[in-house]
């Protein structure tokens, strides 16, 4: 029970916030900050408590804690939440990133700030449920959930050109959610017409028997929603946009968190369920990371704006992410997996700076910054830290996320690797550019401003030591994730069976509960004479068939498409 | 003793941690006792760990010092473990004993400067990068400390932020060696690929069981490595960025700039010289290059005005003799040349760095001149090192080094003749714009007043340098001298030693000879053409060719302008005309699609209610054609 | 009976061809008038009384009785039949025309396909009717009070609003 | 009163004069002539809504055209009174004339 608490906890706190929002501006603060404390602990205690058994191997099931509760059970969709090693960190990730939102935003919010703190721990809420979401239903739903506060965040609290931002990203992530929304609809018919049990379950879905075409447009679905998401560069658009205009704690959330999600539907949907089809497709997805790789690097250095410019960092650091992914090797997955959280960390800080610095000097033109160690030495110093992690520093942890990437990806291909190792170059030369033209040079506009405040710096240093400790010591991370991704290896392993797969005894029992489902023609009208228990079942069924039906339409047309 | 180790490295970089966090709130004083202090409790432990390493080897004569397992995934082990043996402990106490007398020189030089602390707290993560650098026990931990001082160069070229130039410099020398790491990265994702570990030692253990002489892998292995190190040890074809790297600080030149850092790439090719065995191939190359890149740093140097560009030129030279050495397998006459070199070359930056300082900042020699009497201490300290980096004969630590690897170029069967004379070239060339910089420095008139003269805290590490520039030579005698081999055989338990082909041995003797002879014509050429102010030089220069040349070797080469117009221009041309993503552009279409679209449309909603009517029949025609035939 | 429902029929298609040619609203509504009583006719024929008793009573009584109410409160003379005469050129005809000859033929088509021929016909008088109505339709009745009250309501405060405006610009 | 009446025909009269209405509406600009138009719409859907009740021998034919009926009354009333607002608002009765509604 304790993961509904992880998703319940933010939902409250945001309508608390809101609610005392409108006493006192500065209650809704504290009380997210409170909040967001109780989330941290929460999640650091669920770790603790559970780092040895993560470690074994003979756990009973793939989840160290599993939430399922009835919800829709005629369409074979409940509220199932689950977490392992995998989901974990990227629990811990957002409630780590979410303090830190919500300590940024501490004085850049002065209006509205009640429903600017609903929003923003609502879109935690959602990211939450997204990574622990075991039933794509449900996942489907909070993937949507996220979108809308996320909308608002940016459309009311963002910059000058902030409608077209919020609208570009909610279109962009809209269209790929509905793609996926097919996929996810096509997976239930193909799977329940093959097995007889109509369900939305992640673990009943995994080690669906399909045609190879299906197979491939289905993954496809998934692939371009999270691709949109993480982003992938020829959809990666309205990520700079939707950066640049958010307010500070919005860049910090899109960019450690929203865009994770992307990796993390990868990682947990995309090749599990479909190991054929994205076996096929590595090589594609591997070459768009590449692409991403080069063309983000290389697009972050012409840029003025500096929040844009960090912003198309994000696409580069995210191709490495989409090539580990694809390479599908424990190495690359740990790499990517470590380049997650590390981006996540790296970027955020830099997203508060930049955000802390427009604060000061109101201006994200870099023409016309320059000279600013001066006027603050440890904001300067600050963002040459973080510059340094995200040109990938050895030493700090995304080196670990992207040397592991690459080294994973060499067995793979060479080529791929060289070039994306030259995309660390690219790094090298916009990261320098960020401290070079921001902090270094004669101070020309004769800026003097505030340094940070204790509480930035507190935010800086905390973000600082965990990319330092997993510079030097990642291993908890690995330990962690170690055999969350074993489990996704062995099930997206060629010629696995769903025996392999399905987790032992509980699964059993719901298969053997649907089997009579399966004995059933589909075309049996309810007879009168039915019993009552049956007539529901029935019912149930009646229901299914316009799905059904709705299947035969889309499979049709898929195979138009093919 | 050994167990104090890991204390060397983390010395320094607990003082850089201090020196970051709490450097605004110490004293002068205090910084440069926590500076400096740092440096020299390291400087004293890795002696007492040399002395207990020499007195009582360690069985192997290796000893490996596990301090965590850094990461485990996937078959993947590298440990933070430290590594010493003879060639890292010879390495060690170089980089700890100069560096603490350059930590102790910049005490002084430094005083006057904003950021004290800032430069402190660098110098030390420097000193502990470059010790994690030569003590790692794998691969990737060199990486890490290959990396470590990289950004601590580029921190410190820019050191003074409020001029652009230096940003530039400083940019440019780690990118120009990003470029070479990144080589070098990929040469460890092969060899972790193909032999399943970055463990230096076990790497060299199962290359030569696995791979052949000359086999693919290992060329490409070895030419992958070779990468990295040509990068920072500023060789051909990426050492454009040392000669701009002189906008830090002299001490930083000295220290980074000549005396460790740039020759971490010999340190990464005697380190893992097993690869390069098993690569005759890249070996050969090395060689070729270094020769290359002496005579073309040689040439360079005789032209440069400012001061510390002759000395960089001349690092570069000096690092092109220390591969060519590699190259023809001469592994400990690289690292005695190494530490030869260390020794003068820091000493002639810290020199420079007094003259300039002595001269408001001024850089171009020709506007110096006359400061023998001035600065005398300085004058003869220079004097010494220069005689060393001229290979003076038989009384400077230089000549004892230079010889070594003159010799073996010729002797080892790897060499060549054509190499020898490249070297031979070369130390012409090294004496000639060594003394033509001395001569012009320090004799002839007075053409600026000095304004600050050095203290004492400057004045004894450059004292030090120079009696180590002399004395340091006697660690080996040629055996036409004495046959003393304390490097030689104290490095024999870490690199294979040198083989001579038979037949050579006995030139030895000659070699020296022409060697003493080319360096002292060297020598007094630069007496004629800069002393005696015979105006032969200007004549030279005066012609069209020679204009030519010289403006070719002032710009070294031409190299920049090329690199310029192959790789950076267009890049900046491509990011900045994509300013704007052109991929947006798609987008920007289909909205423009969609606008187009909606304004047809709308055209349909006229306020016609018949229209609208006709509209409804017209559906339901469609409707009854669709339900009725189809 | 054939005849009579050919004739009717024949009538009633002229009839409403008048209707909607004519300029002058008022001949069109006593034409209308016609077609609806040769209607009232067909639904006799088929068995309706009941049915062709409200054609007649309500249709054409109640209803038309209201547009010619209309007509005359508009008191649109004769220059309003010259400017319609007008608004009805012989192009206007042709595209409404070609579209409602697809849709007839398509209907006859269909009609015709189907061919459900001729059925014998029983008289289903009102009786049955209002049993059905009151049960079976009984909800049905409802909606349609409420449909009438609802037009009511909405025609007399279209009205009424009229009728302010107008004192008001008087 | 036993009939021999071929119900088809009966259909496609109903059809016919549906069409004939539609050419109404769709033909004439007098507003007047649009409700008559949909008058005759409508008499022509009750008129086959009798025939197939008549076909199947059952009441609900005659019962829809009651509510048709009914309907068409309602219909009426509230598009005259429309009808009688805009000829005083626009003085005229041309139902192009009233387009301001368009978006």
């Amino acid at each position: 029970m304790i993961l509904l608490w992880l998703i319940v906890i933010p939902l409250a706190g945001g309508a608390i916030a809101w609610y005392a929002g409108r006493f006192r501006t500065a209650w809704p603060r504290w009380i997210s900050l409170i909040t967001m404390l109780l989330m941290s602990w929460v999640s650091v205690n669920i770790w603790i408590l559970h780092y040895a058994s993560l470690k074994e191997m003979d756990l009973h099931g793939p989840w160290i804690l599993e939430v399922r509760l009835s919800w829709i059970p005629q369409l074979g969709a409940g509220f199932h939440l689950g977490a392992d090693g995998l989901s974990l960190i990227f629990v811990l990730l957002t409630a780590f990133l979410g303090l830190a939102a919500v300590a940024s935003s501490w004085t850049e919010i002065r209006e509205r700030v009640g429903f600017f703190y609903l929003n923003l721990l609502w879109i935690l809420a959602g990211i939450i449920g997204v990574f622990l979401a075991i039933d794509l239903f449900l996942f489907y739903f909070f993937w949507e959930l996220m979108l809308v506060p996320m909308y608002f965040l940016i459309a009311l609290w963002g910059h000058e050109n902030r409608r077209y931002a919020a609208f570009k990203f909610f279109i962009f992530t809209q269209a790929g959610g509905l793609l996926m929304l097919i996929s996810i609809l096509g997976l239930y018919f193909v799977h329940g017409k093959a097995a007889g049990d109509y369900s939305f379950d992640y673990p009943v879905l995994l080690g669906t028997s399909m045609s190879t075409g299906t197979e491939f447009w289905l993954m496809l679905g998934f692939f371009v929603a999270f691709a949109v998401k993480l982003p992938v560069v020829p959809v990666h658009n309205w990520l700079p946009d939707a950066h640049t205009e958010a307010p500070t704690a919005g860049s910090v959330v899109l960019a450690g968190l929203l865009l994770k999600t992307g990796a993390y539907g990868l990682i947990r949907f995309v090749v599990p369920l479909f190991p054929r089809a994205s076996a096929e497709f590595a090589p594609a997805a591997m070459i768009l990371a590449v692409i991403g790789i080069i063309y983000g690097a290389v697009t972050a250095f012409g840029q003025s704006d500096l929040k844009r410019l960090v912003a198309y960092t994000s696409v580069s650091h995210m191709g490495f992410v989409l090539l580990g992914v694809f390479v599908w090797s424990e190495l690359a997955l740990q790499g990517a997996l470590m380049q997650i959280v590390c981006h996540g960390l790296a970027t955020g800080a830099l997203f508060i700076i930049v955000g802390a610095l427009q604060e000061r000097i109101h201006t994200r033109d870099m023409g016309r910054m320059s000279g600013l160690w001066e006027a603050a030495p440890r904001m300067a110093a600050a963002a040459l830290f973080f510059a340094l992690a995200s040109l990938g520093l050895p030493g700090l942890g995304n080196f670990v996320g992207e040397f592991l990437v690459l080294l994973g990806a060499y067995k793979t291909s060479v080529a791929i690797t060289v070039v994306a190792a030259a995309g660390i170059v690219g790094a090298t030369v916009y990261s320098l550019w960020i401290v070079q033209r921001v902090f270094h040079g004669p101070n020309e506009q004769k800026w003097k401003i505030p340094d940070f405040s204790v509480r930035e710096m507190a935010i800086m240093l905390a973000m600082m030591l965990s990319l330092i400790w997993l510079g030097i010591y990642p291993q908890p991370v690995f330990n962690t994730s170690k055999l969350a991704i074993s489990n996704l290896k062995m099930i997206a392993a060629p010629g696995a069976t769903t025996e392999d797969i399905r987790p032992a005894p509980e699964t059993e029992k719901r298969l053997a509960d649907k089997s009579i489902s399966k004995t059933t023609p589909s075309k049996n009208l309810p007879s009168p004479l039915a019993k009552e228990g049956q007539i529901t079942f029935l019912w149930q069924r009646e229901d299914r068939r316009d799905f059904i039906i709705a299947y035969d339409l889309l499979s049709k047309s898929l195979g138009g498409l093919r | 003793m050994l167990e104090f180790l890991w204390l060397i490295p983390a010395l320094p970089f607990a003082g850089s941690l201090v020196l970051a966090f709490a450097g605004r709130r110490l004293s002068r004083g205090g910084i440069a006792a926590f500076g400096v202090g740092s440096v020299g409790l390291s400087c004293i432990t890795a002696f007492a760990v040399a002395a207990g390493f020499i007195g009582q080897a360690p069985p192997g004569h290796f000893y490996v010092q596990r301090l965590w397992a850094w990461l485990s995934v996937g078959g993947f082990t590298p440990e933070i473990s430290l590594y010493l043996d003879a060639l890292s402990l010879v390495m060690m106490l170089v980089v700890t004993f100069v560096g603490f007398l350059i930590h102790l020189y910049s005490s002084e030089f430094m005083i006057e400067e904003e950021g004290y602390g800032r430069f402190f707290a660098y110098m030390n993560l420097f000193v502990g990068s470059m010790l994690t650098l030569v003590l790692a026990d794998n691969l990737l931990l060199l990486y890490l400390g290959w990396e470590g001082v990289g950004l601590c160069s580029y921190l410190l070229i820019g050191f003074w932020y409020k001029d652009p130039a230096n940003g530039l410099a400083a940019r440019k020398a780690f990118v120009v060696t990003r470029v070479g790491d990144t080589a070098m990265s990929i040469g460890l994702f092969l060899l972790f690929t193909n032999l399943g570990t970055l463990q230096i030692q076990e790497l060299m253990r199962l290359a030569t069981e696995r791979w052949a002489v000359g086999s693919g892998l290992a060329v490409a292995a070895a030419a992958l490595l070779l990468g990295g190190a040509l990068g920072k040890s500023a060789q051909l074809p990426l050492q454009t960025w040392l000669p701009d790297a002189m906008a830090g600080p002299s001490p930083v030149s000295a220290l980074i700039h000549a005396a460790t850092m740039v020759t971490a790439g010999v340190y990464l090719i005697a380190r893992t010289h097993v690869i390069f065995s098993l690569a005759p191939v890249v070996q050969e190359a090395v060689a070729v290059i270094g020769a290359l890149t002496l005579l073309l740093a040689g040439f360079s140097a005789l032209t440069q005005t400012d001061i510390k560009r002759v000395l960089a030129y001349s690092t570069i030279s000096q690092i092109g003799y220390m591969f060519l050495a590699l190259g023809v397998g001469a592994w400990s006459a690289a690292i005695f040349h190494f530490m030869t070199h260390a020794f003068f070359k820091a000493l002639l930056f810290l020199g420079a760095g007094i003259v300039i300082n002595a001269l408001h900042d001024e850089h171009n020699m020709f506007k110096m001149g006359g400061l023998r009497s001035q600065v005398p201490v300085t004058f003869w300290t220079f004097l010494v090192g220069a005689s060393s980096l001229s290979a003076l004969p038989f009384v400077t630590a230089g000549f004892y080094s230079k010889d070594l690897i003159l010799f073996e170029t010729w002797a080892s069967p790897a060499g060549s003749r054509w190499l020898w004379a490249a070297g031979l070239l070369g130390a012409f060339l090294t004496s000639l714009y060594t003394f033509r910089m001395v001569f012009v420095t320090f004799y002839g008139d007075a053409k600026m007043q000095v304004s600050r003269k050095p203290g004492a805290i400057m004045t004894v590490p450059v004292v030090i340098l120079a009696v180590l520039s002399v004395l340091a030579g006697f660690l080996e005698l040629p055996s036409s001298l004495g046959n003393v081999r304390i490097i030689t055989s104290f490095l024999g338990s870490a690199l294979p030693s040198e083989t001579v082909s038979p037949g050579a041995a006995g030139a030895g003797t000659a070699l020296m000879i022409v060697a003493s002879a080319v360096s002292l014509a060297g020598i007094f050429a630069a007496y004629l053409l800069f002393f005696k102010k015979n105006l032969a030089a200007d004549r030279l220069a005066g012609f069209v060719p020679g204009r030519m040349l010289h403006r070719l070797w002032f710009s070294g080469w031409g190299f920049d302008w090329l690199y310029d117009l192959l790789f950076v221009r267009p890049f900046f041309w491509f990011a900045r005309s994509n300013k704007d993503d052109f991929s947006d552009l798609v987008y920007l279409g289909m909205i423009w699609l969609t606008g187009r679209f909606n304004n047809m449309l709308s055209v349909s909603q006229n306020g016609k209610v018949r229209f609208y009517a006709a509209g409804i029949a017209f559906g339901a025609v469609v409707v009854i054609a669709i339900a009725v035939f189809l | 009976m054939n005849a009579v429902f050919y004739l009717s029929a024949f009538v009633a298609v002229i009839a409403t061809i008048m209707v909607i040619t004519r300029v002058n609203a008022v001949h069109a509504l006593l034409y209308f008038i016609v077609s609806l009583l040769s209607v009232a006719v067909i639904f006799f024929v088929l068995g309706a009384p009941f049915i062709a008793a409200l054609e007649v009573i309500i249709y054409a009584g109640a209803i038309m009785v209201l547009f010619v109410f209309v007509i005359m409160l508009l008191n649109i003379g004769s220059e309003a039949a010259e400017k319609e005469k007008q608004l009805l050129s012989p192009q206007a005809w042709t595209g409404p025309a070609s579209l409602a000859a697809v849709l007839l033929g398509e209907l006859i088509y269909v009609l015709v396909k189907g061919g459900s021929g001729a059925g014998g016909i029983g008289i289903i008088g009102p009786r049955q009717v209002g049993v059905s109505l009151l049960t079976k339709y009984v909800i049905g009745v409802e909606l349609a009070s409420m449909l009438l009250l609802a037009g009511l309501v909405g025609a007399y405060h279209l009205g009424r609003r009229y009728r302010k405006e107008r004192r008001r610009t008087a | 009163m036993t009939a021999s009446v071929n119900l088809d025909h009966a259909l496609i009269l109903a059809a016919a004069l549906f069409t004939l209405g539609l050419l109404g509406v769709l033909a004439r600009r007098n507003i007047i002539f649009i409700l008559l138009s949909i008058e005759v719409m409508l008499n022509a859907a009750g008129l086959a809504f009798v025939v197939a009740g008549a076909k199947w021998g059952e009441t609900d034919g005659q019962v829809m055209f009651i509510f048709i009926l009914a309907m068409a009354a309602a219909e009426v009333s509230v598009g005259l009174a429309l009808m009688l607002r805009m000829y005083h608002m626009l003085k005229t009765l041309d139902a192009d004339a009233a387009g301001s509604m368009k978006g």
